[in-house]
């Protein structure tokens, strides 16, 4: 399965593992009642093929039944227990001290907010989370239009997001790297097209990262960029989009202050490539159908400046 | 209404609660905790205290096994004798069919037991505010 | 033909009660019909349990008319049980004078459940309140139209025929469905009304 | 004896000619028309998984574009819940119910024809919405907002919530006409304790539509109201909770699953029993079991919510609940192996379907406790995982257990055996394209793969397993067509049936293959659970029921004495009508709120036109009768 970036089976974090031992003791579980009951169905089925083999004595076979029964009730009880305990142990992750993010789910893309009491040290970025590893790390969780999920199978299962709500996932990773996550409610026409990265680090660098978000947008160095920016400025995608430190301050898109950053476009749906960008601004509906990014009809020239301008966003 | 034997219809009457409740109070009894314990559950967050979730589960334990002991006796006696006689077999009927309902009551009892005691479970387990 | 025989020849040809078809299958219809009610009943407490206020931003509806029309439901029981024991007795004068008078009653409820719904104070749109509030009681009103068309018909029929001695059990079931419309008023009144004001 | 079936048969035909034909309230007739129509909407239904898994064979394939894709994974969900597994298994019920009691005709007989109406033309509508684009397209689930009037644009969701209302109207009417049935139309002796298994599954089947089903019609109703008159019931903005949705689809859609589940258990016990040729061992236990599993599946319905961040507390109830319905499924289980247990079985077709049942429901059933579980439902919630666990459940569990009966049925309903050669070959190639379609889906979901995807990236490595599973879809879809090929063939030239090629035990077999439309002649009685296993000779039969009329014998509901004999309705085109004009209100009132008060006009002259009596006398000739005391003395009546 690929390097296992979005695997339940490859925990990298405390919550995951959790839920992978849970699931290893269901498995072998399941899988030694299966073999027993499909044995005890082969030997029914043989002893019949026997001519001396007569039908069992009604209390012989009552008794077979009650005991498999009884062994039924307890091995199900059993595992309900350990279910139980697995869930208080996932409540038993502390949020003191714990990295406090916020995420919007949008029909489709995710808005991550680095929570902090001062709000001019807040952090908007999309699609991308960087965290760091070790410390304990608190999502809340808001939908702003249709129920999405947040789903990162190496580190946690699926918490819902859902509008007029507020959800919260506690989670931990515990090895570096990077690990995919993927909006698990089905939220529409580009359901398959929400995913998004998170990205966990050491615990300076993640906040070397912070740092470099928190500065705004860098003024345009040159002409051509200049008529970049002027493009966001004058263009259709201040509408939508946020560049701090320019006039851009629309909300319905993803902030792209530091766009050049990401690892993706579209929500994970393209890499993030000069290339790339440049053909999803011409004409994101080819790419992703139905996407509430309309093609905006720049000229070649506008485009080529916009997307240089953009390249610039560190 | 009286029957030939002489027995009161009320009792008779009695016999039939019990058998009919053997086969409907278990499983609803367990599930109305059920929902009790999942309503209550927010309180239980609220005021950090479960002592109303146990008690819940021994009243409704304690229903379904009068139930069954109810539906248990039930299956002794005679039936009554039929007021239209037309079935030759009817008697035998009846008898096998009470004891069925009686043993069906007892034992669908012992299980919506089983599921309620489960339902305390989590309950044990589990802090009140996860 | 040596094998034995039950013969059912000296059979009767109806019965009223549990014994009969049509029971079963009113009794059918009456536990579909109560378990809506019970899960709009339901709705209503949910969303009154995650509002804060109840009603939220609205005075409760006026007591007058629901009161009054509680008392004309209830009222409407006599009249129906004489009709459901005329029947029973294959009184057919009887069950179709009472009848028409359980209908005039009907009729009645029918009309002042127009000022009932004028006296909610709120609009189906206004909010969550206001739309189970108005859902819990046209609900309610789609029962009691159904029956009242429901009994104008039977009545149609006892009056003008052909009639069959099998339709008075039609009439005495026809009773007992009022009875269920009449018992599921009591809990939805108490909610339409007094939840909001003990709130 | 002739001059009476005769006689019995020119009472209880289905009246000749087209309109006879729209008339007709037979339960057989009507029970085929299910069959065939349920299965039907299971070929398109079945189209649309191909679809599905030939768009998903290869990553970023642009077979199908999302728009289109989602419509058809709605329309998949919708269609096989809806309009086959539901009205299937409730089919069985009105074909075989009243033969296995041994009645003479189905209660409520107009009322059955009018829930067929009332199906087909959903059916109908649902499907032409979809061929005009107007297919639903936020999944069989519907979950607020993105159904709500919001963000569910266009019709597409109104036509799904209303589709909902026409099936569950025709589901509740099938559902009080079979407990009507069997609480009363017994033969005599058929006790409770008595009854066969099937018939009891489809009892406890048909309580539950009667409890679940009303959730979801004010589910729906509600979803329509917020979407066409501005009710906020979904919106969280002025009051309302998108959970509630959730809440009330649930409280139907678990139970929802059993009801598709427990007739086919029904069906299971009929096959091993007739199969192995000796009763079914624990009788009461399997009853039990039905009876435990029905009341139980209510208590289940919040696993499906777990990841909605629900106190987890209240949810680990569910937990519980769900962990416990394994019991009495596993008591059947265990029962059948004791039944089986050194049996000199036949394996013959329907056989082979049922031993499958063993080897792929339980392990839908045991991944049924993983998903049961808070924190492993967390990771595999809404993933491939659940696909295949609810494909193994629902295919494995009971559309196995379903073909397996249609075979073993197919002689009763047209008197001709189906091919075992073809039977076999279907079987084999739909074992192993099922396994091969859906065990790779328990991987794909535990490696991340989410459902309702239209596609997925190439880098995740899921395209082999992907492809694997569309291979056998097409496995699938190939061992279809054989079973169909064999019943089109054997339905002309199978060979001939009689009354009991499988010498099976319940009363069905003891009149002939088809029945006549009396069903039976004499009407039988029973001492025992396997009537024809039962010295036959000794057991009595009724007689004294008219032939010249539609007399039915009614019983008691507990130990099936003789009670009174009602006659029983006439053929009627009125169902039609009023299917047909109610049909008009629903879409109608898709539009416009005012459909509903419109149609209720017609509707209301459509149903007084079904119940005005055509015949009797008239008022004043049956008052001086009756005062003249000639009427069933009242003792016997009351």
């Amino acid at each position: 399965m690929g390097q296992a970036i979005q695997s339940a089976l490859n925990p990298t974090g405390i919550q995951a593992a959790r839920i992978s031992d849970l699931y290893w003791l269901m498995f072998w579980t399941s899988t030694v009642v299966y073999v027993a009951v499909l044995i005890a169905l082969t030997v029914a089925i043989w002893r019949g093929r026997r001519s001396d083999a007569g039908e069992p004595s009604r209390a012989t076979a009552a008794k077979w039944v009650t005991a498999a029964t009884a062994i039924s009730i307890v091995t199900l009880i059993g595992l309900l227990f350990a279910s139980v305990a697995t869930g208080r142990a996932m409540g038993s992750l502390s949020t003191e001290n714990a990295l406090g993010i916020e995420v919007v789910g949008y029909q489709w893309w995710w808005s991550v907010k680095y929570k902090n009491p001062t709000p001019s040290l807040e952090v908007t970025t999309a699609n991308e989370l960087h965290v760091p590893v070790g410390r304990p790390i608190a999502i809340s969780l808001k939908a702003f239009d249709v129920i999405h999920s947040f789903w990162v199978p190496n580190l946690h299962g699926k918490v819902d997001l859902i509008p007029g709500r507020e959800n919260l996932i506690t989670l931990q990773v515990d090895r570096a790297g990077v690990y995919r996550g993927q909006c698990a409610e089905y939220c529409g026409l580009q359901h398959a097209h929400m995913a998004f990265n998170i990205i966990a680090e050491e615990s300076d660098a993640f906040e070397r990262w912070l740092t470099a978000q928190r500065t705004p947008a860098p003024p345009p160095s040159s002409p051509e960029l200049t008529s970049g920016l002027a493009v966001v400025e004058r263009g259709p995608c201040q509408m939508c989009h946020t560049i701090r430190g320019t006039t851009a301050g629309g909300r319905f898109g993803p902030d792209l202050t530091h766009v050049a950053t990401r690892s993706t476009l579209a929500s994970g749906t393209v890499p993030n490539t000069p290339d790339a960008l440049t053909s999803w601004i011409k004409d994101p509906q080819h790419i992703k159908p139905g996407t509430k990014m309309p093609s905006t009809g720049l000229s070649e020239q506008e485009l080529q400046a916009l997307v240089a301008y953009l390249q610039t966003l560190k | 209404m009286h029957s030939s034997t002489g027995r009161p219809v009320s009792h008779e009457r009695w016999r039939l609660a019990a058998l009919w409740s053997g086969l409907l109070a278990g499983p609803s009894v367990a599930l109305m905790l059920q929902e009790f314990n999942y309503v209550m559950s927010y309180v239980a967050c609220e005021t950090r205290q479960t002592w109303f979730l146990h008690v819940a589960t021994v009243v409704a334990v304690a229903i379904v096994g009068a139930v069954a002991v109810f539906a248990w006796r039930a299956s002794d006696g005679h039936p009554l004798e039929d007021e239209h006689p037309t079935h030759p077999l009817e008697d035998e009927t009846r008898r096998q069919r009470t004891r069925w309902m009686s043993g069906f009551g007892v034992a669908l009892s012992l299980l919506s037991i089983l599921v309620i005691l489960s339902m305390e479970v989590p309950v044990i387990v589990l802090r009140t505010c996860q | 033909m040596s094998r034995p025989a039950i013969d059912v020849s000296e059979l009767p040809p109806l019965a009223f009660g549990h014994r009969g078809i049509v029971w079963w299958a009113t009794m059918g219809v009456i536990a579909i019909e109560g378990a809506m009610f019970v899960l709009v009943m339901v709705t209503y407490l949910y969303l009154k349990g995650r509002s804060p206020h109840w009603p939220p931003g609205f005075f409760p509806p006026d007591l007058r008319w629901g009161t009054l029309n509680t008392i004309v439901l209830l009222a409407s029981t006599v009249p129906n049980q004489f009709a459901k024991s005329a029947a029973e007795k294959f009184d057919l004068r009887g069950a179709r004078f009472w009848l028409v008078v359980a209908l005039a009653f009907a009729l009645a409820f029918n009309i002042i459940r127009i000022f009932e719904f004028r006296t909610l104070n709120v609009w189906w749109d206004s909010n969550a309140y206001g739309s189970v509030t108005w859902t819990l009681l046209g609900l309610h009103t789609t029962h009691i139209l159904t029956d009242f068309i429901d009994s104008c018909v039977l009545a149609g029929v006892l009056y003008f025929g052909p009639v069959k001695a099998s339709l008075m059990v039609d009439l005495s079931e026809n009773s007992l469905y009022w009875y269920f419309v009449v018992l599921a008023w009591l809990p939805i009144y108490a909610l339409i009304y007094w939840a909001p004001r003990l709130a | 004896m002739s001059a009476e079936t005769d006689q019995l048969a020119a009472t209880w035909q289905d009246p000749p000619g087209l309109l006879g034909w729209f008339s007709a309230v037979d339960h057989k007739t009507i029970g085929i028309r299910f069959i065939v129509t349920a299965f039907g909407f299971f070929i398109l239904g079945g189209l649309e998984a191909a679809t599905m898994r030939l768009q998903l064979a290869r990553p970023d394939n642009g077979l199908i574009g999302p728009d289109l894709y989602n419509q058809i994974f709605t329309m998949h969900g919708t269609t096989m819940m809806f309009l086959f597994a539901v009205p299937l298994v409730l089919a069985f019920g009105v074909y075989f119910v009243p033969l296995m009691v041994g009645a003479r005709a189905m209660a409520l007989p107009r009322l059955l024809a009018f829930g067929y109406w009332i199906y087909l033309f959903g059916g109908i509508f649902l499907y032409v919405m979809f061929a005009l684009n107007i297919g639903p397209d936020q999944g069989w689930f519907s979950y607020v907002p993105l159904a709500g009037p919001e963000y569910g644009i266009g019709k597409r969701a109104d036509v799904w919530a209303q589709l909902i209302t026409f099936t569950e109207v025709s589901g509740l009417i099938v559902a009080i006409c079979l407990v009507t049935t069997i609480f009363k139309l017994r033969a005599p002796g058929m006790s409770l304790n008595r009854i066969p298994l099937f018939v009891w599954s489809e009892l406890v089947t048909s309580f539950m539509v009667i409890f679940a089903m009303p959730s979801v019609m004010i589910a729906s109703t509600t979803l329509i109201l917020d979407r066409l008159v501005g009710t906020h019931f979904y919106n969280p903005a002025d009051g309302g909770d998108p959970i509630l949705w959730q809440h009330l689809f649930w409280f139907f859609g678990h139970p929802e699953v059993y009801i598709i589940f427990l007739p086919a258990q029904g069906i299971m016990s009929m096959l091993l029993s007739t199969f192995s040729h000796r009763p079914v061992f624990g009788h009461q236990a399997l009853m039990l079991s039905l009876t435990a599993t029905a009341f139980i599946g209510f208590g289940v319905w919040v696993h499906h919510m777990f990841a909605t961040g629900l106190p987890q507390l209240g949810i680990s109830f569910f937990t519980a609940a769900s962990i416990m319905i394994v019991i009495p499924t596993g008591v059947q289980i265990f029962c059948w192996i004791a039944t089986l247990w050194g049996a000199r079985i036949r394996y013959d077709t329907p056989m082979l379907y049922a031993l499958a049942f063993f080897v792929i429901f339980i392990i839908g059933g045991l991944t049924g406790v993983m998903l049961a579980s808070v924190p492993l439902d967390l990771q595999v919630h809404d993933t491939f995982f659940v696909v295949a666990h609810l494909h193994y459940v629902l295919i494995g569990g009971s559309v196995f257990p379903l073909l397996g009966g249609f075979h073993y049925w197919f002689p009763k309903m047209t008197g001709r055996m189906l091919s075992e050669r073809l039977g076999k070959i279907a079987f084999a190639l739909l074992f192993i394209g099922f396994n091969l379609t859906f065990f790779p889906q328990h991987v794909l979901g535990l490696h991340g793969m989410p459902r309702r995807v239209y596609t997925y990236p190439e880098n995740m490595g899921w395209g082999t397993l992907n492809l694997l599973a569309s291979t056998g879809a097409v496995t699938m879809f190939i061992a279809l067509c054989i079973y169909l090929a064999n019943v089109i063939i054997s339905r002309r030239s199978g060979a001939i049936a009689g009354e009991n090629p499988w010498d099976a035990p319940t009363l069905e077999w003891t009149t002939s293959s088809p029945p006549p439309a009396y069903n039976f002649s004499p009407l039988p009685t029973v001492t025992g659970t396997d009537p024809v296993w039962e010295h036959t000779d000794e057991v009595p039969i009724v007689v004294g029921v008219a032939s010249e009329c539609r007399e039915v014998l009614v019983t008691h509901v507990m130990d099936a004495e003789p009670d009174h004999k009602k006659e029983w309705p006439e053929p009627s085109i009125w169902p039609l009508w009023t299917a047909l004009v109610i049909t008009g209100l629903f879409i109608g009132s898709i539009f416009t709120p005012w459909a509903v008060v419109v149609g209720a006009i017609p509707a209301t002259f459509a149903m007084v036109g079904w119940f005005w009596p055509k015949r009797g006398q008239s008022p004043e000739a049956l008052i001086r009768r009756l005062e003249a005391g000639d009427h069933p003395p009242l003792e016997q009546v009351l």
